[in-house]
């Protein structure tokens, strides 16, 4: 694993650093995987196990937190402090952690039910405060625990057992959800692309506040092949747009880029016809989020053509648990902290 | 003109007006004079859920009550000796629990007859001889008080507003009230608006002439400092007391307060209170509801802070799964339930002990958690304390059972000496707990102390110490997830075991002649009225005892002894017989319910007949 | 009122037409009002009153349900059916009402707090099922009812009761979030603009599916004043935009527009400088909903600055009751429902 | 060659395997047969929360137990006389239960040492002489398994995994159970798959023929039908039986059911049941989460229809704040709760009885709801009517307390014939109900039926009967919102009686002889632990009376008085007591808690002993 010191993460400025050269195996404990073979959790689990030591942390002031499902069992295997709380919770619990503990490297784990199913309401809250957070969202547009139910993400006329003919709901995009939510940081990456999930940890961790990387997740047991076109190598390089800040925004395979039309929406057009100086740049950075958003609309939720994939949005805010302590510390500074004086009040008398 | 001066033991005076009236905030100065006078005193606050009620009418009528002696009170006064009524609604809202003789200054200026019929009056009582039993004070409060300020340079509305300071002005010169302190208020308040602060003062005096001046009143009123134990000395209300004692807690523990809260009557004001002590590093969140509210407390446990999150009844049914998680990890956080009547949004403003069954069972699963409960205003002091004892000693969440009554309610209070308090501090694991076979140590988070059964709180940033916890079924002492059958059962039984083993004082009786046949039992806010109720029975030759439980789970150890040792137990609750249930369940006590749920706490005359009567019965 | 019978209301096609003539006053009840004096409320149920008839349904078969909060009263002054439920919940249990009784016109009143606090995320649900719900949000950027603490509209830096310091959490833009959260309708109006708000009810009635409207609402009491740019009659022109389909979008004086800049985003300009025709031109039926995002994001949370009025976006698709009937319309016609097969199944045996 | 058959009374057989071994799969199949084949019996699945958990370990085991005879059984029983053990953790995880001499039939391929050491057996028990007291029959199903099938074009893969169909063969012939009802079951599972289904069928007869064939096996047995009252019969689960109670009451009440449900183990089949129903106008959606679910399940009812909410423990306590809302609306609503292992997420796959004290209790305010509980499988159908009956009734939520045991355990259950089920057809409210002073006819959505107290159901688009209601405090009669506090302690009140007032069949004893001087009372899913545990401690002598309570709230009207009658009550439950402190409290009788928390139902034998220990202590 690479040096840490370069990178530095402002957001974990914080958080003491370790004196020992770390391995993935360090973030291994002696639990026994509870996911089903093939899950592909476990390639996620290995992706972040190997990423960790780049962090640079002492391992102690690292913590996950999770809901309720088969991707919130995650905790269990990271070698780090860890709660596997209850369903949709996670981002609430990992709030009052962050916010007190400025020395911690907080992570949460979730999933497409737990985190936008029962916990919506947590997750975009936790986003618009902008708490350092990093939140993974292993998205496989099922309920996996549960056995099988479909999930805010799943495509529309989901067959399950919930739904013998049909799911009626128009999904979520978590990512154009998290925008509208006011996100800071929005990513999306693959369980099987090892090196774009480790670069977009990378982001992640580097973003200070709270920082949301949807991961395209396999359930092979409830819902597999759900994004099969996005991995088989035959179709992946031309249904993938890469979006990579600086870089024009084309599929992977340079074929079709994204142009801005006459009437301001985005296009995908062949990049040879327009030129790929007419491609339009990411820029991740940007204040306004409306160019993120627009990207988050341009994939097509049944035949995932054109999904991107990279940093949507990576902007700089108030982070809430500096100002939170910010406070704390200015009425600190502001006075002395007399208890006694504090319960006498002003307005006393005295018996004899 | 000086008039004759009557001396007193006690008074019970009732302010009620709209809810734009001012009643509150007159009220609560009166208090502040009486409390720093000397009296002991007891209040009641009662106002409407809206914001600003429909003017005029019945439901918009906001009402403040005092009662204050020469003598040890524990109540707010069942009977007001005064009623100011500032319009027709207060008064027929208020009438029927004045005695003959009462009192009454009402505001004329408002009985027009589109105020009368509002309320249902056809004539206005004032002039059909119906308040002929009454002592009637018929004054235009607000044209006087509007002339007293036609010198200032305000709008007739903001001078209409100073008339609930005529009427304080009024009252303080009734009872012989100190002034200054009401002036320093209003200096303070209305320091930025010197115009308006000028006419209040006006105001103020105004009233307080107009009773020297008037002949309406012939007699002034004394009542007498109460003797009270040396020492300093501050008038509190139960929200406040609870707010300190948090406070106080933290301090004592050196744990950092974190409060994670969403507002809710009547808990929000100790969300307010606590936002204002940062420098005390209490940390305050207003989360988007009360799950997160309390997850944040829990997830801030988790990181060694002293977690707590406040909230009333409904909120705590939204909290009961996440209570349950927190009784799964064993660590400790404070529930603050400001109980209100219930069911469902019930009465927002109103006190209830209804929640006592929510808190005992309302979770999936065994999943007890200690409860305490104060018993009046500056009880909530003490209660929060030991609410955070309990916590902290035994890694669990605890309930601190509040109410409506209690927390709006204020009386005297000792101010405690800091350094008097007890000492709560914590230690956190910081080592390994456990050898294994081949000699490496390692950190088991479920091994126990023997002891307290409490497990070890070792916090993220503890080296070595590495764990996961979450709330499926944990192995004894490892903490590994196990779903192995005795486990469960012995977990079960542990967690209950450790719950049922808390160390809390014995239950105590006050029974003055110690030859009761009859124990009147309570529990939380009704401990005024009983007492009251039980002097009361006793002048009139009752043979009765009483006894109070601050702590509803676990229940003192000899509480079992103590109810078997009279002929009857009277439990009067203010809900349908919560308390009474689990007594009988664990005792097999017949113990009798007496039950009122009408929002206002019990009478304590009508209380001393029900225990009369069931003196008689023995 | 004007006729009724044009407009037709798609949306409530299903729902019985009223046969007498109504006026605003059949929609009062006999309950006193409980609003404070002088509360923006008044004027909102004033403006609903008058509208109602305009709908020509019969009253029986008009439902309100509303939250907890000053504005969740609502009900209670509406003579229709209607339920005061609890807090955050009405989308939800509207939801439930709105499925199953496609012969009901069903409103939700809610608050900034109720809707967007404690009842996130059923309103995000019910926006991307998109029910047949016009909700109301009743916005005044605190919460009244619990006597002013700040809310997930108000401005970052308010100090409320429960923040004395100021308020540190990055507010929710509630169109913004709808939009994010798959809204097929979306509008802003204003309490005091009578006209405006008429509008804008009649674009929600019109729409099928679920219609958001959000409402800015002055709480007198605890914030008073808080949308007064947007009101006084010295700024209110030249600080709010106009949306109207198919029109320029521009400040309701005609200084200013909007343009699309170079790099795609929205710019306000001088309208004389670019000339009208220049000035981007609204349209609220775009299926992309980038473009509607995109405005959400022109006005100042704290000035107040090019805020947005008039329906954001307004497109057709599934509307969830009518799929949800449609299935069982499509399971009953598939054969005859008979109980007594089914409690037998397929495997019995017969004792004699 | 034919073989000695043997005459049995009774069987109880378990498999056991990994959870992709498919032993739910083969129970069920073996269970179907049985069933048909005219025994009694009882089942007893048990799994991992895991979906797949780690491959051979003592966690990932998944087991179903069978119970079958010749007469009425009520549990799935205590120690199996054979075990079916894939693996090594299979025989591991379930030894301790087998009585000496039980048969083991074991798949020897697994027991690999890397497979031993993974559950820490030192060598292998097939071997070391440990299991000498049992009848053990080694085979490697595995590989018999892939031989049999290798002229088949599948992968080794799917080969493997139709082992479980062999194991099935083998039983099948062992208790020469009919075989065409697994055959047609495999042709329906695999209908598109013609090679797996081929393959499937020889594996099951491969596994008939080694026991016809092997000389290990030099017996057959047989068990007898058991008399069952004539009619016609079928097996069934306990979530069935819900699901088609009340799609059954739904039909005959004529209210079209909505189900507003949110996905939980081991509530989740209920809603995939229903969801398949639509033609009978059965309406399911799965909603965002519990709160959600239950808001909409009571704005359907609202609306008049059959709302229902179906969840488990952690969900309940979610839905509390709504339930609160539905007592104070009164309107109808059936919440079920299949109880699982708690507190927190606890044991989701196990099953216990910890909720009863939250569905009583679990609210803030006085909130009463009434609770019925089912005591089998198929009684989950009648219970299912009953809930449905109060609910509509007397426009009130009900808990329909379910259990994980009851839920997937089942049952024979003898068809109902449609038109003798209750009538439970509902009047909605089509007119004015009140007539003011002045003559004129208004609606009052608070005025009740004299007789049971429930308030009328005037669902939207009826004309002229316009109302609100909502959680705030109520008007009795007008339904007006009302602060006043008679109104509210009379409507606290009313609500109380409501519930208290609802009939319910009395209590019935069953005492063959008359003479019992000890009641063992249960509820729930302990009713056939309890009845066989009854059974055997009077075969032994023990003087006992059974009585199992369906309605736990209210309770039926004799409850006292049947109490009183013996001189000692057991209450056995699977959680720490939660009936008895009702009970005890209620009736203040000194009943004995008998208790475990294993997240497995009672073994009948071990609560006989507890039984004729109380007995024998008279
Ligand atoms: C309060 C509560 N409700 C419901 C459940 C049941 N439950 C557990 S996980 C889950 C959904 C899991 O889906 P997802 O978050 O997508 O995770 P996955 O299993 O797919 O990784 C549900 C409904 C629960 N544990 N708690
Ligand atoms: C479960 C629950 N939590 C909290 C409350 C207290 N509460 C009532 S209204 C309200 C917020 C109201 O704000 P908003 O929705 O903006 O309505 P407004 O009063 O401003 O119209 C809160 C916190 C409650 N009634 N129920
Ligand atoms: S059910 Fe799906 S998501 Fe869960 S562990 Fe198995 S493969 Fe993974
Ligand atoms: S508090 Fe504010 S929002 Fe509530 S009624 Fe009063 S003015 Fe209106
Ligand atoms: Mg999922
Ligand atoms: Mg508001």
């Amino acid at each position: 694993m690479s040096e840490t010191v370069d990178l530095g993460f402002p957001s974990l400025k914080l958080v003491p650093k370790t004196d020992v050269k770390q391995s993935a195996k360090d973030f291994k404990t002696d639990q026994e995987v509870r996911w089903c073979p093939g899950c592909g959790d476990y390639a996620i689990l290995a992706g972040v196990q190997s990423f960790m030591p780049e962090l640079g942390l002492a391992k102690e002031n690292i913590v996950w937190i999770s809901g309720i499902g088969c991707s919130s069992r995650f905790p269990y295997y990271m070698n780090t402090y860890g709660m596997h709380s209850i369903h949709g919770r996670a981002p609430a619990i990992a709030s009052g952690l962050a916010m007190t503990r400025p020395d911690l490297s907080v992570w949460v784990v979730t999933g497409d039910g737990d985190a936008l199913s029962i916990g919506g309401n947590h997750l975009i809250h936790a986003l618009r405060r902008n708490v350092n957070l990093k939140i993974l969202l292993f998205n496989n547009r099922i309920y996996g625990l549960t056995k099988g139910q479909y999930s805010p993400t799943s495509e529309t006329g989901k067959v399950t057992k919930s739904t013998p003919m049909g799911s009626l709901d128009h999904p979520f995009n978590p990512v154009s959800l998290a925008i509208g939510a006011e996100a800071s940081f929005v990513a999306r990456t693959i369980d099987s692309d090892r090196k774009h999930l480790t670069e977009t940890l990378r982001a992640a961790a580097l973003h200070e506040g709270t920082a949301l990387v949807e991961i395209y997740q396999n359930c092979n047991i409830f819902n597999d092949g759900a994004w099969d076109p996005l991995k088989d190598a035959d179709h992946r390089d031309s249904l993938t747009l890469r979006l990579e800040h600086g870089k024009p925004i084309t599929l992977v395979d340079g074929s079709r880029g994204v142009v801005r039309g006459a009437d301001g929406h985005l296009d995908i057009v062949d990049v040879e016809s327009v030129g790929i100086e007419n491609v339009l740049v990411h820029d991740a950075h940007r204040d306004d989020p409306s160019l993120a958003f627009a990207l988050s609309r341009l994939s097509d939720s049944h035949t995932l053509a054109n999904t991107p994939i990279g940093v949507f949005r990576d902007v700089r805010r108030a982070v809430y648990d500096e100002t939170f302590q910010a406070q704390v510390a200015t009425a600190k500074a502001g006075g002395t902290a007399d208890l006694q004086s504090l319960l006498s009040g002003s307005d006393t008398w005295e018996i004899a | 003109m000086s008039k004759q001066v009557v001396q007193l033991n006690r008074v019970i005076i009732r302010f009620a007006g709209d809810s734009g009236d001012g009643m509150q905030l007159a009220g609560d100065q009166f208090t502040s004079r009486t409390a720093s006078f000397g009296n002991d005193l007891s209040t009641l606050p009662d106002f409407p859920a809206e914001i600003r009620a429909p003017a005029g009418t019945i439901p918009g009528v906001s009402a403040f009550q005092l009662h204050f002696a020469d003598h040890d009170i524990t109540t707010a006064g069942d009977t007001p000796n005064v009623l100011v009524a500032m319009n027709p609604a207060a008064l027929k809202a208020n009438i029927k629990d004045l005695p003959r003789g009462a009192d009454i200054i009402v505001n004329t200026d408002e009985f027009t007859s589109r105020n009368l019929t509002k309320v249902g009056y056809a004539a206005s009582p004032l002039e059909d001889g119906s308040l002929e039993s009454y002592a009637v004070h018929p004054i235009p409060l607000t044209s006087m008080t509007v002339e007293a300020l036609k010198a200032f340079d305000i709008t007739k509305k903001e001078a209409e507003r100073a008339k609930n300071m005529f009427a304080l002005g009024l009252l303080s010169w009734l009872y012989h009230r100190p002034t200054e302190g009401t002036l320093t208020f209003l200096k303070q308040k209305f320091a930025k608006k010197p115009e308006i602060l000028a006419a209040n003062i006006a105001a103020f005096e105004a009233g307080w002439s107009y009773g020297e001046t008037t002949e309406d009143f012939s007699v002034q009123y004394e009542v007498k400092p109460a003797p009270m134990a040396p020492g300093r000395y501050r008038n509190i209300s139960g929200n406040l007391a609870l707010a300190y004692g948090l406070i106080a807690a933290s301090q004592r523990a050196q744990l950092p307060l974190y409060l994670g809260s969403y507002p809710i009557t009547p808990a929000s004001d100790i969300l307010h209170e606590l936002s204002k002590h940062k420098k005390f590093g209490v940390m305050t969140f207003q989360a988007e509801d009360e799950i997160a509210g309390i997850g944040a407390a829990l997830g801030a446990s988790y990181g060694g802070m002293l977690g707590v999150t406040t909230t009333s009844g409904p909120g705590v049914a939204l909290k009961s799964e996440t209570i349950g998680l927190a009784v799964a990890l064993e660590l400790p956080l404070v529930i603050v339930d400001v109980q209100r009547g219930g069911p469902s949004t019930g009465l927002p403003t109103k006190t209830e002990q209804a929640d006592l069954l929510q808190a005992m069972f309302g979770r999936n699963g065994e999943a007890p958690v200690p409860i305490v409960a104060p018993r009046s205003p500056a009880d909530c002091f003490d209660a929060a304390l030991e609410a955070v004892r309990i916590a902290t000693t035994y890694r669990t969440p605890v309930f601190l059972l509040s109410d409506g009554y209690v927390a709006n309610g204020s009386e005297p209070w000792r101010i405690p000496v800091v350094d008097e308090l007890p000492d709560l501090a914590v230690e956190f694991a910081s080592a390994p707990n456990h050898t294994r076979e081949d000699g490496t140590e390692e950190f088991w988070p479920f091994k126990r102390d023997p002891e307290t059964l409490a497990r070890p709180w070792a916090v993220p940033g503890t080296k070595g110490l590495e764990h996961r916890i979450g709330g499926i079924e944990k192995a004894d002492g490892t903490g590994n997830i196990s779903y192995d059958a005795d486990n469960h059962d012995k977990m079960v039984r542990l967690r209950q075991a450790k719950i049922d083993g808390i160390t809390v004082p014995d239950l105590e009786v006050e029974d003055p002649d110690g030859d009761a046949s009859v124990l009147v039992l309570g529990w939380g806010s009704t401990y005024g009225p009983i007492n009251a109720s039980c002097q009361m029975a006793r002048r009139d030759g009752a043979k009765v005892a009483q006894a109070h439980l601050r702590h509803l789970n676990p229940f003192p150890a000899n509480t079992g002894e103590v109810l078997r040792r009279y002929d009857k137990v009277v439990i009067p609750e203010m809900n349908l017989g919560q308390l009474a249930l689990l007594v009988r369940g664990r005792y097999l006590v017949d113990a009798i319910p007496y039950n009122q749920v009408r929002g206002l706490p019990f009478k304590a005359e009508e209380l001393a007949g029900v225990i009369k009567d069931v003196v008689a019965s023995v």
